[in-house]
């Protein structure tokens, strides 16, 4: 049991219960901030494995940028600030079932072929990382780069607000059961064109085995 | 001249033609057209006649071989090695043919001028006729027996259109389709018994046959059931017992077509295939028996049926079933007695039936129960038709003592238990002949005419034939006088196939036979004068008050109600055919539909049972989700995303597992 | 330092990632637990870059690239829970099975 | 394994052209656009087609170049062959068509046009780079960048719940089914030491089968199995054909079904070959659930696009057949199912590319989508509903038209391996063939045979008249030269490639 | 590429053209779309007719023959060419086609749009062209179920009453059988020893006895049910009745006079050469279940009251014979059959027409309404309808009678190989009951020509003043008499070509 051990199984101890808890939390913030502690313990997994560079990029990327996206998510869709009930219709026996299941399959698979592998650690300073990133893996960042920029104009134009232009959402009839104020709209915007929006077509028709 | 025979069915079949095609233009409606060929055709026969019977006795006298002369081409092939072909056989047989049909279809043609005259459909009666000739000719003339079943067939169909020419009334039609059916179901025997030779000898020609035969290299049982099998068809076409029921039913045509084709022609095809073929024939013993034997049965059994008819037709139908019965038995046993009666049957018989039509026509009514009287109105038609019934009685000097006589010495020469039998059965037929022709005699012409209305003469058209056709009934049956120095000049020697068994088989002339056989007609006279003298009618008729056997031979021994109401209307038309209709509706269509909804059924339930019961219930069992009612589940595709996710990843679990495993 | 830590600190992120995605009620709280999935796919990486120790450095390589795309599904997935939000007042993940069967 | 590079200048931008072209029309449109006044925005389009109609010039000009050879980018982790060659082809065809449909249906939204049209753009390049991409890595970043923009456009019809209901379950199921693939991908990488697919599959050689090996090979396989919705991943397919635009639908349903393939043969037929005999039998289960559920639940559909989704799922079923009886190292086989693949792939293209083209036409008119709006489409606009009948009776293996070929192949290569599994992978071939004559015949029936709800035509408009009477032309014509294709599609050019 | 190879490409894909080129007429003059339909199928007849006089009757073997590869990936070739077997099927369905397009210039069924009959018409024509002439087992396939989609259409369409029912079954019906013929080919494909879809290569092969007894068993099993669906033998014939009944008559003549030929054909093409041992063993089975149809058909025609229907189930009998003579594996027995389909083809044509006009003049087809009489209201109605019925039961003299007695007669020797294999009393018996069929053939159509032909008219139809052919109806049907009367005396038009090719194909069994 050498240092290196008893430092990662403390961060494998830290980081499980954190994700344990932002799973199982019930308030919505907290689930947040345990992210961030779990996110954190992963950084500390990277430097006891030597990959220094990563560990700060994985602090810098999820705990910084991440973290604070999710926040604002939970903000924008006026997330309860106490508990709210944590668990859907399903019920907690299926994700039990298969994600307990998962592990038990995992754990047995990693014992059974790495049980007894150790890793002698070499840290790989940032220089040497970059001077490979950009020669042999030089397609998969530019690529990747592309990837971000699609990702991005696709995360603008879905979550843009609407009324500017284009046709105004009107709600649909068939969910009028659920409560909500109608979006304010002002006629002047769209002259003629409607949308060949999708006819409600009654439940039942859409219901059909 | 015989080289260019086939000139004679190329004239009827011409004049059809024609008369089909512009018959309604020409001025007597076709019939000069039909009446012109025949006449030509008549004279081209009694030419060929003349050349082959001269050539036959000249042959024999100096041994040399009979006449033949067979002229043939391939119409087209079937196989690499064998053909189809068409073509003609003139012996001495088809010769005595060719002037029968020739001259007794002239007769008619001439007789229908009258009897037609003012028919709707006369041009195409004509047009009938002419091809009815056309097709016995060709029979007549085959020379394989291809080309006779073919015509064998077309006979039959011109049969049909003929009975049921006037098909207005129902009664008409069903006639004629019974006659078809029945000889049909004769020629199912010609057509297993034609193949069955084909098989056996590798040919259809018939010359070749008759070589294979005396060659003696053939399977002898496969030959026997072809014989028998063919005697099934003659069976069928000439009336025989026991498909004999058609004939009285076709009298529902005009009476000059029962003349032509119900007395002289068609109904004698059966006796001339056996003619033709009768080489093989004797070969064969079992099958010349059976024949003798049918012929027996046949004569006594019509001639028992002609006693109580009241109809003038149906008892010259009877008598017709009768005198072929004859020929049949004759041909068990000698070739020349059964082609001779044949030959001078068809003029007395044509005689008979054309004189009943003009009875008929006279007194309006086919009933002799309201004829009677008519000798002193029609003399012309009295005297014909008396010539013709002596002559069919048999009386010595007429053409019918020679020919019904020599069959029964011929089947007392041969003996044996099928000679006898047809020798007692034949005298005792005779005497039944001339019962009930005295009955008709007097029925018809003795007495007061019991009818409506006057009848008179015909006119000319309608009683120069019969006188035409008298003049043979009187004298025919001197042309083969059994003495043996008249014999090679006589109609043995004529019609001979082959010299040695014109040697082997002379015609003789036994006094006894000819003394009984007399008698008994005197007898049969003389009874039924007794009993007819003054024109009993009606109930009164002696024949009809004999209780049973009257009613028996009246319901025609019930073989009518078994053939038609039994086997053909109601077991196949009803019941079989009703029968396959619902094993193919309502079975076999069931099967295959059921096995189509099946499939939608199946899947249908796969989809409601399997498909969403099955996955559905795994996962819920597992979780005891609280807020899943009832209603909320349905189908796997649930609309439930985590669902999804949760089915996905339990699925990856499992295969992991089995992977591992695996 | 044995292998066989770091891989079983990431099965147990991954795995309770898992158990979030299919509980929780709430779409953000869906997404974080995607994350957790991701972030312990990044630490089996670099495990087993360590434990090959090649000289393209593929396992941190790979880490980093994962991480990227992390970050722009977290981007696209926060938008689509935004537009489903707005259209609906509500995240919860129960309420989306308009389409069925 | 991209080894070092010597001297980094020389990148090989030609082997590139065709994806370069199209990133420059792409984002050339998202420049233009902003400059376009609202109803010239559809205008967009145009560019997007002079793209890719200059990548398939680029295209045909590297094809001419390598002739069988190939030409390897980025230390060869990005190799471009026959095989790379014969997909791209495939890839750029496709988005000629998904272009035409996408132009008058979105020309009524007005606004985010010219962002569709990138998004579309991207996915397109994504799938370029999917069958020249050799390990791992670039595989998976690939898949991404035909996944994230799939997404988006999914939900592209922000004001129907059902569109965001649709991109929020394909979203999900999707990053999770990613989630796995590069778990699987980390354990693969673990074992073999190299993300190369050729390294990988000499390293599998030699090593002796761990279980935790196996486990992950499936978990790869699951990713791909995802995208191209095989039996236990398919849930997501119905709802998010249902919901999203029409023309994304196609995409959906034969664009990135594609690249699934192009993944997952690489991955199959390349990289885990060696162990051929453990995932192919599952693989072939797999097909037999996904063509049997796919036909049966088809036949109960009344929606249109619900009913193309499940037959879409029907013929992945058919797809995934090859893999079934691939036997490892006998080369002959695979090669002969690997084609079958192909020839199945291309030929499923034009055809549902097609029906998709046909459907949107009739969307227009109809939105209800329902498969009752069809009813005697014969008697309304016959060109049509001829062009329709072509379509679906192609999809149901009709002989004139291709279909018949792609089944054919397909059962060529399972009775040829001989094993009573290929045997019963015929049959099942067989059978659900026959099945989906049900489904198909009924819409076909109704076309024709029933009488119109209205009797004004439906007029497709330009640009989809094009589609819809090309891809009816192509279904036909390719029935005759189908040899075109059938022969350039071999196992040989892509391993010895790699 | 000389006339010689391209004659039957251009003979075969000329109505296809002739299709296309009709679904581009604008709807505005639809009407110009049956005079083009007729100009192209009397082409396509003409094309088929040069054929016929530059085919030399004396040689074996194929002739017109093209083998090009079509797709060399699955060694599947384009190999035309036409023999002596194929030629006279082939030249009666282009006259068929052309007589349809005659015919149909007055008379389309009521949703009238001739513009899609006539395209699928000529699609049709197509097909069974195809069918013939096709020497690659792929090929065949490919023009077999190329005819399935017209007819459905034809009579889902413009069908009677429950058409779509009879469309459907009879769709369903070809498909599963061919589906199975397809499995055969394969297996062909696969078990030959150098793989091929030639069938003359698989003749030889067969021949050679390359294939093992089992195997050959279960693949004419396979191939014998595809072909019976079609033909269509007994237990196997439930679609027939109601297809016939509900199709348009230009839809019964070309399914009666060619579709029902296909199967046929396709036994004597690549049923028994291919697989002679398993011919032998199928024989006696193939030639029982004939003669069950001979007796079954006839049974069930005394029991119909619709006209077409009873013609229909008369096409059951008639193929009955026709697979007789193919059971006896004999070259008289083949050439028998031939002949038959050819006759029946001409025969059943006709009737189906006449069904049609009467149909449209009666407006019912039902026997008791129509009250008999037709003689008096339509002589000339009366008088053809007449002469086919009593050509149709086999009157010697008349084109049907050949096929029906060759039959017979082959059936009584069969083969030297079925006789050693101990069927020779089987067959024998099995002559005696089809000689009993011709009976009960001649009872019901004698019994039909009574209802309707002859009696009185009923005063509703007597008045009714009904039209005599019309003549565009003499123009479509006078071919067709003059061939029933023709082909009875001058049968060597059909035998004379047919009989060098049947004796090659029959050697393997002609054994002994």
């Amino acid at each position: 049991m050498t240092l290196p051990d008893v430092i990662m199984l403390a961060i494998t101890v830290l980081g499980g219960s954190a994700a344990l808890l932002v799973v199982t939390s019930r308030n919505v913030v907290h689930s947040a901030l345990f992210l961030v502690v779990a996110l954190l313990s992963v950084a500390g997994a990277f430097l006891a494995l030597g990959a220094e560079f990563l560990a700060w990029a994985q602090v810098l990327v999820y705990v910084g940028a991440v973290v604070i996206l999710i926040l604002f998510g939970l903000m924008l869709t006026r997330a309860p600030i106490g508990p709210m009930a944590q668990h859907n219709e399903l019920g907690k026996a299926l994700p039990i079932a298969v994600s307990g299941g998962f592990f038990a399959v995992l754990i047995t698979l990693i014992f059974g072929s790495f049980g007894d592998t150790t890793l002698e650690l070499v840290p790989v300073s940032p220089g040497m990382l970059g001077e490979v990133l950009y020669i042999p893996w030089a397609l998969p960042f530019m690529a990747l780069g592309f990837l971000l920029t699609v990702a991005l104009i696709g995360a603008v134009v879905l979550a843009r607000r609407e009324e500017g232009e284009g046709p105004l959402p009107e709600p649909d009839p068939e969910l009028a059961d659920v409560s909500r104020e109608p979006v304010p709209t002002d006629a002047s915007t769209n002259p003629g064109v409607s949308a060949p929006s999708e006819e409600p077509a009654p439940v039942t028709g859409e219901v059909t085995r | 001249m015989s080289q260019v025979a086939w000139l004679i069915p190329a004239l009827p079949a011409a004049s059809a033609l024609a008369i089909i095609f512009f018959g309604k233009r020409m001025p007597k409606g076709g019939a000069e057209v039909g009446i012109l060929s025949l006449a030509i055709a008549f004279v081209l026969a009694v030419v060929v006649a003349i050349e082959v019977f001269s050539a036959n006795v000249a042959a024999v006298a100096d041994g040399g071989e009979a006449f033949l002369t067979t002229v043939g081409v391939e119409l087209f092939p079937i196989s690499a090695e064998a053909g189809i072909n068409a073509g003609i056989r003139i012996d001495g047989l088809s010769a005595m043919m060719f002037l029968l049909v020739t001259f007794v279809s002239l007769m008619v043609h001439i007789y229908s001028l009258g009897y037609m005259a003012g028919e709707e459909r006369f041009t195409w009666y004509f047009g009938l006729l002419s091809l009815f000739t056309m097709s016995m000719l060709i029979l007549v003339v085959a020379d394989n027996l291809m080309l006779l079943l073919v015509g064998w067939e077309l006979v039959g169909v011109c049969s049909f259109l003929l009975i049921g020419f006037w098909w207005e009334q129902k009664s008409n039609s069903n006639a004629a389709i019974k006659a078809f059916l029945t000889t049909k179901s004769g020629d199912v025997g010609l057509v297993v018994g034609v193949i069955t030779l084909w098989s056996v000898f590798g040919t259809f020609d018939i010359s070749q046959i008759i070589a294979g035969v005396e060659a003696g290299a053939y399977n002898e049982g496969l030959l026997t059931f072809g014989l028998v099998a063919l005697v099934l068809g003659v069976v069928g076409k000439s009336a025989q017992f026991p498909l004999h029921t058609w004939l009285p039913d076709a009298m529902a045509g005009p009476t000059p077509v029962s003349a032509l084709i119900h007395a002289a022609t068609m109904v004698t095809a059966g006796v001339f295939l056996i003619a033709r073929l009768y080489p093989v024939y004797s070969a064969v013993p079992a099958a010349q028996a059976t024949i003798a034997v049918i012929g027996a049965i046949t004569l006594l059994m019509a001639g028992l049926l002609a006693l109580v008819q009241d109809d003038v037709k149906k008892v010259l139908a009877y008598s017709t079933i009768s005198q072929l019965g004859y020929m049949v038995a004759a041909l068990g046993f000698s070739y020349t007695a059964g082609i001779f009666h044949l030959f001078t049957h068809g003029f007395f018989k044509a005689l008979l039936f054309l004189g009943a039509g003009s009875i008929i026509h006279a007194a309006h009514s086919n009933n002799m129960s309201d004829m009677g009287g008519l000798a002193k109105v029609m003399p012309r038609t009295f005297y014909t038709f008396l010539i013709g019934s002596l002559a069919l009685m048999a009386v010595p000097p007429l053409a019918g003592f020679w020919s019904k006589d020599e069959i029964l010495v011929e089947a007392a020469a041969a003996g044996a238990y099928t000679g006898n039998l047809v020798l007692v059965l034949g005298a005792i037929g005779g005497a039944i002949t001339v019962f009930y022709m005295t009955r008709v005699l007097y029925l018809v012409f003795a007495g007061e005419f019991r009818g409506y209305g006057h009848p008179h003469e015909s006119p000319q058209t309608m009683t120069a034939p019969p006188v035409a056709l008298a003049v043979p009934s009187l004298f025919i049956g001197l042309i083969n006088l059994p003495l043996p120095a008249f014999q090679p000049y006589a109609f043995s020697a004529w019609t001979m196939f082959s010299t040695e068994y014109w040697v082997t088989h002379p015609i003789e002339f036994s006094p006894l036979i000819a003394f009984v056989a007399v008698t008994l007609a005197a007898a049969g006279f003389v009874v039924g004068r007794l009993m007819y003298r003054d024109a009993p009618v009606g109930d009164a008729d002696p024949m009809l008050r004999l209780g049973l056997p009257t009613r028996i031979l009246q319901e025609k021994y019930y073989l009518d109600r078994l053939y038609t109401d039994l086997i053909t209307l109601t077991l196949v038309r009803d019941k079989l055919g009703a029968a396959s209709v619902w094993l193919n509706d309502r079975v076999i269509d069931r099967i295959v539909y059921l096995a189509g909804a099946g499939t939608v059924g199946f899947g249908r339930g796969l989809y409601d049972v399997a498909d969403q019961k099955g996955i559905d219930g795994l996962v819920n069992g597992v979780g005891q989700s609280t807020r899943w009612s009832g209603g909320r589940l349905r189908l796997a595709q649930s609309g439930n995303v985590q669902l999804y996710a949760g089915a996905m990843l339990a699925g990856v679990v499992v295969l992991a597992v089995v992977f591992a495993v695996g | 330092m044995q292998a066989a830590y770091p891989l079983t600190f990431a099965a147990l992120l991954f795995c309770v990632g898992v158990y979030g995605v299919l509980s929780r009620r709430h779409a953000v709280l869906v997404l974080m637990s995607v994350e957790l999935m991701l972030a312990a796919v990044t630490v089996n990486l670099v495990t087993f870059g360590a434990m090959v120790g090649d000289a393209l450095y593929t396992g941190q390589v790979f880490a980093l690239f994962v991480m990227a795309v992390g970050a722009a599904e977290v981007g696209i997935g926060l938008a689509i829970v935004l537009l489903i939000y707005r259209n609906r007042a509500s995240v919860n993940i129960d309420d989306a099975d308009l389409m069925k069967y | 394994m991209p080894e070092l590079l010597s001297d980094p200048t020389t990148v090989d931008l030609f082997a590139l052209a065709p994806e370069l072209s199209v990133i420059v029309a792409a984002l050339a449109i998202l420049l233009v656009e902003l400059f376009l006044p609202a109803e010239r925005k559809r205008l967009v389009m145009l560019i997007g087609m002079a793209g890719v109609l200059v990548a398939i010039g680029f295209l045909i000009a590297l094809a001419a170049d390598i002739g069988g050879g190939s030409r390897a980018a980025f230390g060869n982790a990005f190799v471009v062959d026959q095989y790379a060659l014969l997909f791209k082809g495939l890839f750029l065809g496709v988005a000629v068509f998904v272009l035409l449909l996408s132009y008058r249906y979105f020309s009524e939204f007005r606004t985010y046009q010219g962002e569709y049209y990138f998004l579309l753009l991207a996915a397109f390049v994504g799938m370029l780079l999917m069958p020249s991409a050799r390990d791992l890595v670039m595989l998976f970043i690939a898949l991404e960048i035909v996944s994230i923009p799939g997404f988006v456009m999914a939900g592209l019809r922000k004001f129907d719940l059902r569109s965001n209901e649709g991109a929020l379950k394909f979203f999900i199921i999707g990053v999770l089914s990613v989630a796995v693939l590069l778990f699987g991908m980390s354990i693969v990488y673990g074992f073999t030491g190299t993300t190369d697919l050729v390294g990988i599959a000499v390293a599998l050689e030699g090593a002796e089968r761990a279980p935790l090996l196996l486990a992950a090979v499936l978990f790869v396989i699951v990713g791909f199995g995802f995208k191209v919705s095989a039996v236990p991943f398919h849930f997501w397919a119905p709802d998010t054909y249902q919901g999203s635009p029409v023309p994304v639908t196609a995409f959906l349903s034969v664009a990135s079904k594609a690249a699934g393939f192009a993944g997952l043969l690489q991955v199959c037929f390349v990289a885990f070959a060696p162990l051929a005999d453990v995932w192919a039998p599952v693989l072939g289960v797999i097909a037999v659930l996904t063509m049997t559920l796919g036909n049966l639940v088809a036949m109960q559909q009344t929606n249109m696009l619900r009913l193309l989704a499940y037959s879409s799922i029907a013929h992945a079923g058919y797809m995934l057949v090859p893999f079934g009886i691939v036997q490892p190292g006998n080369a002959a086989l695979n090669s002969d199912a690997f084609s079958a693949v192909l020839v199945y792939l291309i030929a499923y293209a034009v055809m549902n590319m097609g029906a998709f083209a046909a459907v949107t036409a009739v969307t227009r008119a109809h939105p209800g989508r329902q498969v009752a709006d069809y009813t005697g489409l014969g008697h309304r606009s016959p060109g049509l509903a001829g062009a329709m009948s072509v379509f679906l009776l192609s999809l149901g293996g009709v002989p004139p038209l291709v279909g018949l070929w792609a089944k054919f192949y397909i059962f060529i290569a399972s009775v040829e391996a001989g094993t009573p599994f290929g045997l019963f992978l015929a049959a099942m071939v067989v059978i659900n063939s026959v099945i989906a004559m049900f489904y198909y015949l009924a819409v076909v029936r109704t076309m024709w045979m029933d009488e119109p709800l209205s009797v004004e035509p439906i007029r497709p408009g330009f640009a989809l008249g094009t589609a819809v009477g090309g891809l009816a032309f192509l279904t036909v014509g390719l029935f005759v030269a189908v040899d075109l294709f059938a022969t350039s599609a071999n196992l040989s050019t892509l391993v010895a490639g790699g | 590429m000389t006339w010689e190879e391209l004659a039957i490409t251009v003979t075969v894909f000329l109505p296809l053209l002739g299709a296309a080129i009709i679904t581009f007429v604008p709807r505005r003059h639809e009407e110009s779309a049956k005079s083009i339909a007729l100009i192209v199928s009397l082409a396509a007849f003409v094309l088929s007719l040069a054929i016929l006089a530059g085919y030399d009757w004396g040689a074996r073997g194929i002739q017109f023959q093209l083998n090009v590869s079509w797709i060399e990936a699955a060694g599947i070739n384009y190999h035309v060419g036409i023999d002596g077997i194929s030629l006279p099927l082939f030249v009666l369905s282009y006259l068929l086609t052309f007589l349809c397009a005659v015919y149909s210039y007055h008379h389309i069924e009521e949703p009238g749009r001739p513009k899609a009959f006539l395209a699928l018409m000529l699609m049709l024509q197509t097909g069974m062209a195809g069918c013939f002439i096709a020497f690659d087992l792929i090929l065949f396939f490919v023009f077999w179920e190329l005819v399935l989609v017209p007819m459905y259409f034809m009579i889902g369409i413009w069908g009677g009453p429950n058409r779509q029912y009879a469309a459907v079954k009879f769709f369903l019906y070809t498909l599963f059988g061919s589906v199975f013929m397809l499995v055969a080919f394969l297996a062909l494909y696969f078990a030959a020893p150098e793989r091929t879809f030639d069938i003359l290569a698989l003749q030889q092969m067969g021949a050679a006895g390359e294939f093992t007894a089992n195997f050959q068993r279960l693949a004419f099993a396979a191939i014998f049910l595809g072909f019976a669906i079609k033909v269509p033998m007994w237990p196997f014939h439930t679609w027939l009745p109601d297809a016939h009944t509900e199709a348009p008559t230009v839809g019964s003549v070309l399914l009666a006079g060619i579709l029902l030929k296909m199967g046929t054909y396709g036994f004597i093409r690549i049923a028994l050469p291919i697989l002679p041992d398993a011919a032998v063993e199928y024989a006696p089975i193939i030639g029982v279940l004939a003669v069950i149809a001979i007796i079954y058909g006839a049974l069930c025609c005394l029991a119909q009251t619709d006209l077409k229907r009873l013609i229909a189930f008369s096409s059951v009998g008639h193929m009955g014979f026709v697979m007789l003579g193919i059971a006896t594996l004999t070259p008289i027995g083949i050439n028998a059959a031939i002949f038959g389909m050819v006759a029946h083809g001409v025969i059943t044509g006709m009737l189906f027409f006449l069904a049609g006009s009467i149909k449209e003049r009666y407006h019912t087809r039902e026997i008791a309404e129509i009250g008999g009489g037709m003689v008096k209201t339509m002589p000339k109605m009366g008088v053809v309808l007449g002469l086919t019925a009593v050509a149709s039961l086999g009157l010697p003299g008349l084109a049907g009678f050949w096929g029906e007695i060759l039959a017979l007669l082959a059936a009584f020797n069969p083969a030297p190989s079925l006789v050693d294999a101990g069927y020779l009393t089987l067959f024998r018996v099995l002559v005696v009951f089809g000689a009993v069929g011709t009976v009960l053939t001649a009872g019901y159509f004698l019994y039909m020509m009574q209802r309707v032909l002859m009696g009185e008219p009923p005063e509703r139809w007597s008045e009714a003043g009904l039209r005599d052919i019309s003549p565009i109806e003499w123009g479509a049907w006078m071919p067709l008499i003059v061939l029933t009367v023709l082909l009875g005396p001058a049968a060597f038009l059909v035998t004379g070509m047919t009989t060098p090719d049947v004796t090659t194909i029959m050697t393997t069994f002609l054994g002994g």
